[in-house]
This record gives C-alpha cells, structure tokens and sequence, in this order.
C-alpha cells in the first residue's frame, strides 16, 4: 500500500537561503509521527508544505496518492503561532470551521463547548483573544484544530506555551483521540520526551541545509499510559534521540 | 559702451514712466475683446505711458469686487453688478459706455410657439446663471409683461445654456448674441428671439472705477479710454487684424474666423446714433435715469441710488 | 447637567478669539461688506433667514441630496472597493474609469447630467455620489487588502472561499478603515450637494451660495457657508458615533487609543 | 519589446466598445454635438488643439497648480494629521475647523480667495491644496491610530518619548495607509486645478473648459476633460510607483496581495 | 534592607474577573526568582505590574523604594509573545533600544551582533522578521533584552519556543550573565527543571483567585555547572515542586 504522505526529495530555498534539501519522508495511513529538531532548522517549512501552504522549491509532496497543490479537504493545521480572530469570542473562533461549510447548530455550539472544556478553557469560552493568557490562546486554537475531527492533522509545537501540568493532559487526550478515530498526525515539538510519548516514530531533521538525519520508531504500544514515562526502556530512548540531537 | 548704457538707461526711464492699470474683466480674456488684444499687440498702451494687465473673472460681480478689494483699477462689467455694489455699499463711478446696446435676448425653439413673454408661463427658462445679465434681462422681459419670476420657473442652467433648450429641457433660455451665434454655428435653428433692447436698451457693458480711483487717477484713466475708444474704432475699420490678434490671446481664440463674426457682431453694439456725434463711450443720461426707474419699480433695487450721479460722461467728454 | 471638558472651553473661547479678529479687522480696516462681512453681519443674517424660515427648505434640499449621495456614493464606493480587491484583472480594468470619474471637475459636468437626467434631484445625488466615492473606494481598497498574513493562512488552511475570506476576514479587518472613509465620504457629500446646486437648481443651500453672489449679497453667502458647515460636521460626529457604539470589537486590539 | 499583459488587451478592448456605441448611439439618434459629441469629434478636436500648441500653456499651468496644491495639501494633511494624533485636544480644538474647511464649496470660495490672493498661482494653489488635505489628513490618523497594542506596550517599556513612538512606530505602520491617502489626494489635485481656474484664470485646463461652454464648444471641454483625466491617471501611478520602490518593507508583512 | 522589588497585598480585577488577590512577594537585590504556575494564573499579569505596564487594581508595587507608576528606567522586559518591528532587520531590532536614547555607533553594532551570536542567530542579522521561525524571533527579542545589560531583567517564558539543545545553551549563558553583572531577575517558566536550575527562590502561584502558593529556595550555591541537572538532590528539588504544581 502506499504511503498516506509522501515527501519525495524535496527542497526549498528561500531567495539564496537552501533550506531544506533532499528530504524523503513518508507517513502511513493513521500513523502518529512526530518531527524534532534545533530552531531554524525548517521543521514548520516542511510542515507547510505537507499542509500545501507552501509549495517546494524541488521535489513533490503526495497525500493519498495526489500532488499537493492546496491545503487537503481533510486536514486541520494547528499553526505555531496561535492565530485567532481579536472580534470573536474564543467559542465563535472555534466554531469558524463550521461556519465556513454551514450555518452552526446549537449541537455545534455545545460540542464546540465541550471541546473547550476538554482544553481547559471551560467558563472562558465568551473572552475575546485580547483577554486570554498566551497559553489560553494556544489551547483555543488546539480547540479548534479538534472540533473538526479531520482525518489528517499537522501540528506545530501545539504545546509549547503550556505548563507542565496541562500539557500532560492533553497529551493523554491527544493519544484518546487517536485512539478513537484513528487520524493521521504529524506533531512538531521541542521536547523529545513528548514526541517519544506520543508517536510511532520520531524524526530528527537538521544540518545544512537540512535533512532527515534519523529516525526512531518508537516500540511502545498503544494505548500508552501515562506511567510510560517512567519507564526505564522509555527514558532509554529519549535519552538515545536526545543523543542523536546532540550530534548534530 | 557709453552708448549703449545711454541706451538702456532711456529704456529705464521709459518703462519706469510706464503706469500700472489692472482692468478686471467679468470674463476670461476672450474674442469678444480683441480690440484690447490689439491695442496690446500694436503697444498703444506702452506708448500712452500704460502698462496694461488683464484680471480675470467670472462675471460682473467678481469684476467689481475686484476693483472694490484693490486688485484692479477698472472694471469692465454689467450695469446690473454695478447698481447691485452700489446698493450694497460701494462707491463707485462709471465712467465709460462700452456696449449701448443691450445684447440679451430669450431664444425659443420655433416649436415651442413662444411669440411673448405671454407665453413663457408656467414654463421652464433658462439663465446662465444668477449672477449674470442673463437673469437680471430676464426678469425686466417679465416685469414689462406684467409678470413676474413666480410666473415662470427659472433654472440656472450654466455657460452652456443652448443644451438644455436644444434638449427640450427649458422652453426657452435668455441668453446673449454671440451666445445664439455660436449655438447657431453649433447646429441651432429655428428659433423665435425675444430681444430685451425691444423693451430697455441698458447698456450692457460699462467701464467703471471707485470713486477713489475717480478721484487720483484721471489722467491715466483718461489716457486708457483714450486707447481703449481707439482700438475700438480701429477694430470697427479692421475687424480682420483684431480677429488675427485675439488668435494667440484671447482663450477661446484659435479659430480666426469666429473671431471675425464675434467682433463684426460686438462692433455693431459698440456704437449708437448718438455716439457717432459725441465719440465712443458716451451715455444717455435720460435713458440712463429711465433704467434706474424701471429697476426700482421691477425690485431690483431697492431704492433709487442716484444713477446720474454715479454715471458720468466727465471723462468721455476730454477724450479725443 | 453634564460639565463642560476643558477642551470644549478652549475650543469655543479661540472660537470667540478669532471672530473678535475678525470683527476688529474688517472694522479697522474699513473692509467693505461686499468683500468680507463682519461677523456680526453675518450672524444677524443667518438669525433673520433662519426665523423668516427661508433657509428651511433649502437646508432641506441640500440634506436630502446629501444623504441620497452619501448612501449612493458609500455603496458604490464599497462596493467597487470590493469588486476589485477580489480581482486584480477588475482593478486594473477599472482603475482609469475610476480615476477619470475624478479628475473630472464634477461642476463642469453638472450642465451635462442636467442635460440627461433633468433638473430634479437625480443630477445632483449623482454629482454628489461622484465625489463622495472615491476617498472611499480607496479606503476599502486599502483596508481589504491589508491583512495579517497569518490570518489569510488560517482561512487559506481551512479551505474557505475568496468571498468568504472577504467576508469573514477582510471585511472585519478593514472596519476602521471603512468608517475613516466613510467619515470623509459624509463630509464630501455636503460639499458635493452644495455643488452640485450651483447649476440647474432653485433650492438648496448651493442654490443660497449663487443668489447671494448674484446679489451681491455676501453675509448670505457666508450664512449658507455656516449652514453647510454645520451639517458637514453633525454628519461627520453621527458617522463617528456609529463606528463606537456599533462596531468597537473591530478595532479594539489595534487602536490604542480613543 | 515587453508583451502586453492580457488585462491591458481587455482593457483596451472594452474601451474601444465603449467609444464605439457612443459613437454609434450620438450618430444612430442625432444627438447635436452641443449636447453629447462624438469620440471621432472629441479626438479630432484634442489632435487640432495639440498640434497647433494650444493646451500645452494650459497644461503646464494646471500642471505647476496640481503639484503646488498636492505638496502643501500633502503637507498640511500629514502635518495636522501628525498632530490631531498626538493630541486630544488639539483634535477636539481643530477638527471643527477642518471639517469646515471641507464642508464649504472651494469653487465658492474661489472669488473670494482671487479677492483675497489675486488671480495668480497663489489663490488656484490654496484651493487645489483645500481640496485634496482632507482625505489624506483622515487617513494619516487612522493610520497613525492603528497600531498593533504589542508594539506600544514593547516602545512603553523602553520608555520611548511619545514622539519617538510617532516616528518611529506609528508612523512606520501607518506608510501604507499614508500612500492611500497621497493617491487620493493628487487625484483631487487635479480636480481641484480644475475647479481653481473655473473662476478668475486666463490660463489651465479648467478655464479651457468654461471656455468651451462660453463657446459652446463642447467637443473642447471633453479634450480638456481628456488631458485632465490622463493627468490623473499619470500622477496616481506615479504615488503607486513610489510606493512599491521605496517603502516596500512597510507593508511587506501585512500586504498579501500586490 | 529594603527588597528591591515589593509586592504589597496585590490584586487585580478585569470586569468582574479577580485574577489575583492578595499576593505579596519580594524579591531581593540581585536575586533570581522565578514564578511557575498553571496557564491563565496570573503570571503575566503580575509581572507587567512589576514592569509597570499595568496598574494593580488593590495593593501596591514597589520598586528600590519608590511606587512604580510606570516602566522603571533600568529594566527590560522580555514579552512573552515576541514583539519585533517587521520593517527593521533583526540588526535593527535589537539596536531598538539604543536608538532610543542615542544615535548607534559602530561599536554598539558590533555588540549587537555579538548578542546576536550568543543566542544563535549569527549570520542572520539581516532578516527580516518574516523571514525567521518562531524560535528565531524568540531569540532575538531575548538579544534585545539582553543588548542593553539592564539591572532589572523581567522574562516572560523567554525558552518556550525554543528546541532542548539551544535551550540549554541559553540557561548556561543567563546562568553566566547573571554571574557576571548581577542583575535583579524575575523569570517566567512553565518548565521546572529549568526554573530549579536557574534560580534563587522558584514561586509556585495558584488557585482561584491565584495567589502565592509555595515558594522553593533552591539551595545550590553559583556558579552553577549543566551537570547539577543530573544530580540527585536536584531531581529531588524539582520533584518536589512539580508535585507541588500537582495538588494544585
Ligand atoms: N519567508 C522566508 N524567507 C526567507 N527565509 C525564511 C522564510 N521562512 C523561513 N525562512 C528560513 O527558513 C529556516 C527554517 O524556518 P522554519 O520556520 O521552518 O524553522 P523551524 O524549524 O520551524 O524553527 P522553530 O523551531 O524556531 O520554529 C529559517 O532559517 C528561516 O530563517
Ligand atoms: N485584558 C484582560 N481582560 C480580561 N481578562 C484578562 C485580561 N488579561 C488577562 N486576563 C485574564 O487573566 C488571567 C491571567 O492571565 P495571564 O496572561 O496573566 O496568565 P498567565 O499565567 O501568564 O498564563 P500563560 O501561562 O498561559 O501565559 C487569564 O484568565 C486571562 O483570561
Ligand atoms: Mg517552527
Ligand atoms: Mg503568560
């Protein structure tokens, strides 16, 4: 079977600048994989582009057997910065999505408030963007990449403005969401033990310019628990991908 | 070089004898006044010690008010303006009769079947505007029909007042002679023309000064008269020359041949019986009186304002 | 009763200051009335036409044609505003209409829309609309395309349409510009009624303005000039009010301050 | 040779189609050339009047008037704009005034300015600088207004003086909408040329018109509208043309379309 | 001694919303605190209080003995979000500042790029900031803060954007400067291990209203080495305050 997305020896240079170069990548169908790498390496170019928001410079890139052109019908993009409408409420900017194939019902509104619930941002859902925090306004735009239970989901660093304790959570509801409708993920993030946590494999892209330098599949299976983290043979390979950072 | 520098120092002294007279016009210098343009062209005014600057306007009003403001020395404007100043205030002389003839008429179309005044009631007529003769002709055609602007509806149509009329829009515009000219030229016919001199043959146009002016500067005025009557009388005599010089100054001059027919029609107004006995510029100072009673009578002035102290022939009279 | 701003005080005191100049001046330097009327003239003139009632169905006239402008002039204006920020081949199609509309002096072409429109209202909305588009137009124009990148990527990502792009995204965003057009829209409008009064009418305050020049009767003019002022500026504060009581949550992350 | 885009082809396609039903409508119902002329008339007459030198004295004056009256209305609008944003109560203070200013009828104004000024430049440049400061004074506000909150917040705590934020802040977020604002305001320059000459001049495309009318020369008055609509057109390309060269940057970021 | 920084019984209210109530805190002279807590609890509020940029609805903050009324004079505030002027490069971004108060000289460029260097962005001062990741632009806000060596340094989430690696490299550099010139600083972090390592005092805030819940005092003497992280009573110290964070 081919592969769900398939980056096929992309390039991208901006003005002089190569920036990515000769990079292979492919996810399979429902698969969860998480890409790391220093800042500035490209990991939000690439994840554009998988989006079709930004084409290559060389190279294609397929979803289900078809060159992207343009963003996929099926696909939610959680930007890395949080982007928001300043004149919607936080539960009118979740329910744009909807707005844009359909008129919202009340159903929608009560799942889009569930949705904010599960993000935390429960009694919060009537503030405009200019009264939240910078992690509520993370956690809204989180809100709105869920309600609409795409089957393709790209997310870059969606937890990175987040404290300890909230971030666990939803990295647990993020693998029961998996779990339930089986979405393909790609997940961009700085921290080596959630994208073990959360992936089947974890990708490390770097040098310049940059490449796929290392793969890790990640031997845990699914459902995980949250105690994985302590595991010894987990820590073993954070500790191996940290590693492989380091090289770098 | 002692030559030359006596030369240029008599060439000082000339032009520094050379006086400033600013004449603000109602109008923008047009064909209709080439016999100034000629006057510049042959240097008559350098030679009477003149140096002459055109002020432009847009109509009698603006004319007077500049001459009223200090911007010029003399005005060539309507009669109506210059009562209109008066009565509001200004002190004012008119010293010279530039048209005898009142040259506002009313133009129908034929179809319209407009015989009389009679017959405008109720009616659309146009006027250039309410600052102009157009107006002022208009309401003294009624007055003498017994009627008055209630009777008719009168519209401001703007210069380009045949459109309307061509259009059906207006049954009947007051308007100028040059002005049928040159819609006739453009494709008028068939028109009924009602002429105000019929009823008051008011000067249409005059030269006038403040009272000040009047006062300090009558030699120099008197020298302008003196060339502004001769052009006119040459102009009479060559109308062809006029119309070559109006080419290059007047702004609605590039076609020579138009300039020739506006310049025979303006030399027809520009002398009555009367001024081939007493010289170019002179005024009949009963008619004169008659147009200040009409006026009055009519509501365009108030009260009387004592024409026949404010037009004099004092000046006309030590021409040549 | 609610107490005057400090600012009102300044505001209305170098009002009384200037007139006081100007009262002094035109009375020392003996300045006839025809060319400047003295304040107190012109007051005394306004107050006797305004109780005689002659100025109420010019005022009349002139609002009405300001209003009928306006709201053509704003449509027109936002809507080819729209049309060619959805499309650069519109825009440039018809920029030099546009632009033509403008350079054109509108008081040349009164005699020519009276010609094919008559003399009632329509000319003169027409004229009025004409002039009080353009600064709009422009306003949109700007406003609908000045958009925060990310924002037109999130609608992009979430595959929504040009119009609703427009419509959810760039129409909001363009709010503050809109009302800085429409401001200058309104003012326009009452300058553009007043000229287009000038020709083919026998009401209005435009109508006011040549009577009184015709008769030489200045301190009329001026009446009609205050008149006409008053009316540009209840008309600018009721667009202001509009946008703050309507419409603030569009500008409230950017404007920082009242 | 550049190939020409396919937009100019449509362009000029639709232009031709547009002259050839005037023409054939003018010719079709009989209209006299007084009241509607037709294009073939328009261009013969434009043709004569150029070759024979006659417009090029009153371009040139309208031309000295548009750019005088732009570069002092420029100035003004961006000046009183930078203050009135300075200033709560300077803009309380003012704006009754400059809403008058707009208000009036400049072509009303006009004799008495001539009064005032004379008939030279001075008076024709006063006017074209009346007409075309309000609409970029409205916008230089907004744009000077609308600043992201971030950045004030970052310029506050680097104890900025609040003319360093103008300069340095507002006034570069505002560039783009200062170039809306200078693209109307040359554009009614032109007009305001125009409107200029209608009353005491001897020489600009203005006076050409009331001089065709007077004439009843209508196929006159539609070159001068010609000649006065290229002016336009070449003078709002010229603002655009600026724009993209120098202050690209400015809008680099929010700007998503050309 | 008076504290250098002194919060006295702080509250602050938006609309009807109390989002802190009777804090009090201070922090000494040259002292490294830093605040934790759950997203949406207060802390960027409360350090724009101490950066004077907004106004305690109750209470009092006090600055070096004097009320702060607005944003004191030695301080530089590093925004949570990074603000950066999109017309200037990063160069001309972090001479900001200077700019401000003088006309750069050669010599204040030459710093800049060496600033600009410490935090990895050598070779990239010529960007403009559309041209940069998420973590470039952290970065360089971060160098603009540091450009002017300021006595009182107030961090909201300086590292949240940025990968492990780079992160830690910047620990030990604010670790080094604090070293070296001593400057007065709060710091705000959703990561513990990073707020243990780096500080003298950490401050857990909390609960609603938030208030100041626990404070820690890290007992590690300076210089501090990259390898106390691995250290046992370390580990023990961040346990210790991330269960703290837990019963929250
Ligand atoms: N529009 C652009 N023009 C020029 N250079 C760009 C542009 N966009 C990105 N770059 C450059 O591409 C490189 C990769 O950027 P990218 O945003 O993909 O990094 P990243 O891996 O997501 O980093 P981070 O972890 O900081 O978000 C950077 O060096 C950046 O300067
Ligand atoms: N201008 C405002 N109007 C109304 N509520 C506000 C405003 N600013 C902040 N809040 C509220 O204050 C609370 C605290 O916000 P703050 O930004 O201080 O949180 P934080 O601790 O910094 O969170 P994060 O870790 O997500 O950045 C939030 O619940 C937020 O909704
Ligand atoms: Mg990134
Ligand atoms: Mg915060």
């Amino acid at each position: 079977m081919d592969p769900y997305i398939q980056l096929k020896d992309v390039g991208v240079t901006f003005g002089k600048d190569v920036v990515l170069q000769r990079v292979d990548l492919s996810v399979e169908k429902q698969g969860f994989v998480s890409i790391v790498g220093k800042s500035g390496t490209g990991k939000t170019t690439l994840i554009k582009m998988v989006a079709g928001m930004l084409a290559p410079t060389e190279g294609e890139v397929w979803i289900q057997g078809e060159k992207v052109k343009e963003p996929h019908h099926d696909m939610t993009y959680v930007f890395q910065k949080p982007v928001l409408l300043e004149w919607r409420t936080l539960l009118e900017n979740i329910l744009l999505p909807i707005e844009l194939k359909r008129k919202p019902t009340q159903a929608d509104r009560d799942k889009a408030k569930q949705v904010l619930a599960l993000v935390e941002l429960a009694g919060d859902e009537h503030k405009y963007p200019h009264e939240c925090s910078g992690g509520m306004l993370s956690r809204a735009a989180l809100a709105r990449a869920l309600f609409t239970s795409p089957n393709l989901l790209l997310m870059d660093e969606p937890y990175a403005a987040l404290d300890a304790m909230t971030k666990e959570l939803l990295q647990v509801q993020l693998l029961e969401i998996a779990q339930d409708y089986n979405p393909t993920v790609i997940f961009i993030t700085h921290d080596i033990q959630e994208a073990a946590f959360l992936s089947d494999r974890v990708i490390l892209i770097g040098d310049q310019p940059s490449r796929v330098m290392q793969e890790y599949t990640i031997p845990f299976h699914r459902p995980r628990k949250k105690t994985l983290k302590f595991e010894p043979e987990f820590l073993q390979v954070v500790k191996q991908i940290y590693q492989g950072l380091e090289t770098l | 070089g002692t030559e030359d520098e006596v030369v240029k120092e008599e060439e000082q002294a000339a032009s520094k004898e050379l006086h400033k007279m600013k004449m603000a016009s109602w109008s923008k210098p047009i064909a209709e006044q080439s016999n100034l343009f000629l006057a510049q062209e042959k240097e008559w005014f350098t030679d009477a010690g003149i140096e002459f600057e055109y002020v432009p306007g847009a109509g009698g009003g603006d004319a007077v008010k500049n001459i009223i403001a200090g911007n010029a020395d003399i005005a060539f404007a309507d009669l109506e303006a210059v009562l209109l100043a008066v009565e509001n205030g200004a002190d004012l002389k008119v010293i010279y009769n530039i048209y005898p003839h009142n040259v506002f008429n009313l133009v129908s179309l034929n179809e319209q079947g407009i015989e009389t005044v009679e017959d405008l009631r109720g009616k659309d007529v146009g006027v250039y505007s309410f600052t102009s003769g157009t107006y002022q002709n208009l309401k003294l055609l009624l007055y003498n029909a017994g009627m008055t602007e209630e009777d008719v509806h009168v519209i401001e149509t703007g210069v380009l007042n045949f459109g309307p009329l061509m259009n059906g829009q207006v049954a009947a515009t007051a308007a100028t002679d040059t002005g049928l000219y040159d819609a006739e030229q453009k494709g008028l016919e068939a028109v009924d023309v009602i002429e105000a001199k019929e009823v008051l043959n008011t000067p249409s146009d005059v030269f006038v000064v403040t009272e000040e002016t009047f006062e300090q500067k009558q030699d120099l005025l008197i020298d302008f008269l003196q060339v502004y009557r001769d052009s006119v009388n040459y102009t009479i005599e060559h109308p062809d020359e006029a119309a070559k010089a109006a080419v290059d100054t007047a702004i609605d001059g590039q076609d020579q041949a138009r300039n020739e027919e506006i310049i025979q029609i303006r030399n027809q107004v520009s002398v009555n019986e009367q001024m081939k006995e007493k010289g170019l510029g002179w005024f009949d100072q009963a008619l004169i009186q008659r147009v200040e009673d009409t006026y009055v009578e009519m509501g365009l002035l108030e009260e009387p304002v004592g024409i026949d102290t404010i037009v004099s022939n004092e000046l006309v009279e030590q021409l040549q | 009763m609610k107490k005057m701003k400090p600012t009102m005080i300044y505001s209305v005191l170098l009002f009384i200051l200037l007139l006081t100049i100007w009262e002094l001046v035109v009375t020392v330097k003996n300045i006839p009335e025809l060319i400047l009327p003295k304040p107190t003239a012109i007051w005394m003139n306004l107050m006797t036409h305004l109780s005689s009632g002659y100025f109420l169905s010019h005022i009349n006239a002139t609002f009405i044609e300001v209003i009928g402008g306006f709201l053509i002039g704003a449509t027109i204006g936002v809507g080819l505003g729209f049309i060619v920020s959805q499309s650069r081949t519109l825009r440039e199609i018809l920029h030099p209409y546009i632009i033509a509309s403008q350079a054109m002096p509108k008081i040349a072409l009164a005699p020519l829309l009276t010609l094919w429109f008559g003399y009632g209202f329509a000319p003169k909305i027409i004229i009025t609309a004409l002039i009080s588009f353009f600064p709009l137009f422009e306003s949109t124009v700007t406003g609908l395309s000045l958009v925060d990148k990310d924002k037109v990527a999130l609608f992009r990502s979430l595959k929504a349409s040009p119009l609703q792009i427009l419509m959810k995204l760039r129409l909001p965003s363009a709010v503050p510009y809109l009302f800085s057009g429409l401001r200058v829209a309104i003012v326009l409008s009452v300058v553009g009624a007043a000229v287009s009064e000038f020709i083919g009418a026998n009401k209005g305050l435009g109508a006011v303005i040549t009577t009184g020049m015709g008769m030489m009767d200045t301190p009329l003019m001026f009446s009609a000039f205050i008149l006409l002022t008053l009316m540009g500026i209840a008309m600018y504060h009721l667009i202001g009010l509009l946008e703050r009581v309507f419409l603030k949550k569009y500008d409230y992350s950017r404007r920082d301050q009242e």
